[in-house]
């Protein structure tokens, strides 16, 4: 299991590629990106604040409660923070299973969980100036279908 | 003395992320920082705001060292 | 949008690279990536016969499937024929959308279908022979949900 | 005279993939196939095996030319 930040912006497909390289016993490996919308010029950059140490440690909390839930071979979790430029990729979550419907619902229980509650602070950098966002109505609504 | 560090919009509000921080209990903590900034003061003890010690969340008092490492968690917007 | 059939091995995370690149109004990739399970040697090598053409038709039609019931932005579909060894990739379905839901749901949603009623016969050749291999009553169940 | 191509466990059943057989309707195929091959004849018409002309799913009879490409597929076991 690898959980981790970084500053830097990064290729979903290269760790696609690292995650599926030798998995004989693994049938089924579900990916999520997120990426930062450009929402027809309305955001210009995104910048998101961890904090260090911290943030990946409620993260791997979470992807242990995945792991309880669910029979997963493995799990991946990369999340961009700093100042991030609209197209680029934000987050990438893999899971690894034997089967199909473990790796899809463990995939998008860390999503939801990700976009909700995961301690990130996330401000707006746009054409009417800088505003702090909070998780949608939507993302708690995600979120609560997991009890 | 501890380090204090604030997160999000506190920071904004603050005009500051990290400083040192003569206290010895989280409650004297919040007494100085209300003291040097009401708004700030106000906003850490709002609705929402959690507070990490040492990165571990602690309600009520707690006392504080050296050491300690004391950040304030407005709510969290996700990724 | 893109359906195809390869004899070759592929590499999963090189098409989710391509699958990312340049989408500033997507805001959600989901893949899935199956791979031939090695059952701990119980099976050799996976055969899977499709009928060109005839075959890519109809995955097309249930990605159109797809495409009116979810806000797909995007979707690529690869499914490798011929002779599979274990741990090769065997499928890559990826959706792109505005938002994770839509992306993740019609994702599911092509894999129950691949997995169910795709024009594929598959034939497992084991330490015992070979022998034809039919949907599972798991993959039947897992395509009603779809109504 | 029609292109006809078996698919899956058909396929080892009759032994061959592609033939080039004389026939002008589906039902007179089914009839030259079953005399040749009663084992075939019968899978054919089995259950839960479509029968395609020209990449497109017939139900009954159906006329063929001599380009027609008629295709037997047994119950599809996805990827």
């Amino acid at each position: 299991m690898t959980i981790s930040l970084t500053e830097a912006p990064f290729d979903p497909g290269a760790l696609l590629t690292a995650f599926t390289r030798g998995r004989s016993e693994t049938g089924a490996v579900a990916t999520f990106t997120g990426i930062a919308r450009a929402e027809q010029g309305a955001t210009a950059v995104l910048e998101l604040e961890a904090y260090p140490g911290f943030t990946e440690a409620a993260i791997g909390k979470i992807a242990d409660e995945a792991r309880g839930r669910w029979a997963l071979h493995d799990v991946a979790i990369l999340h961009r923070v700093g100042r991030i430029g609209p197209g680029e990729p934000i987050v990438f979550v893999a899971t690894a299973a034997g089967h199909r419907r473990a790796a899809f619902e463990a995939c998008d229980f860390l999503m939801d969980y990700l976009k909700s509650r995961a301690p990130f602070w996330k401000k707006e950098h746009g054409p009417d100036g800088e505003r702090w966002i909070e998780p949608t109505a939507q993302d708690h609504a995600d979120r609560e279908r997991w009890g | 003395m501890a380090r204090v560090l604030l997160f999000g919009p506190l920071r904004d509000l603050a005009g500051w992320r990290e400083r040192q921080i003569e206290a010895d209990s989280l409650s004297a903590l919040r007494i100085v920082l209300a003291a040097e900034d009401a708004d700030l003061g106000e906003a850490i003890g709002g609705p929402g705001v959690q507070v990490a010690i040492d990165q571990a969340v602690v309600r009520g008092d707690a006392a504080l060292t050296a050491d300690s490492e004391v950040a304030f968690l407005p709510p969290m917007s996700g990724g």
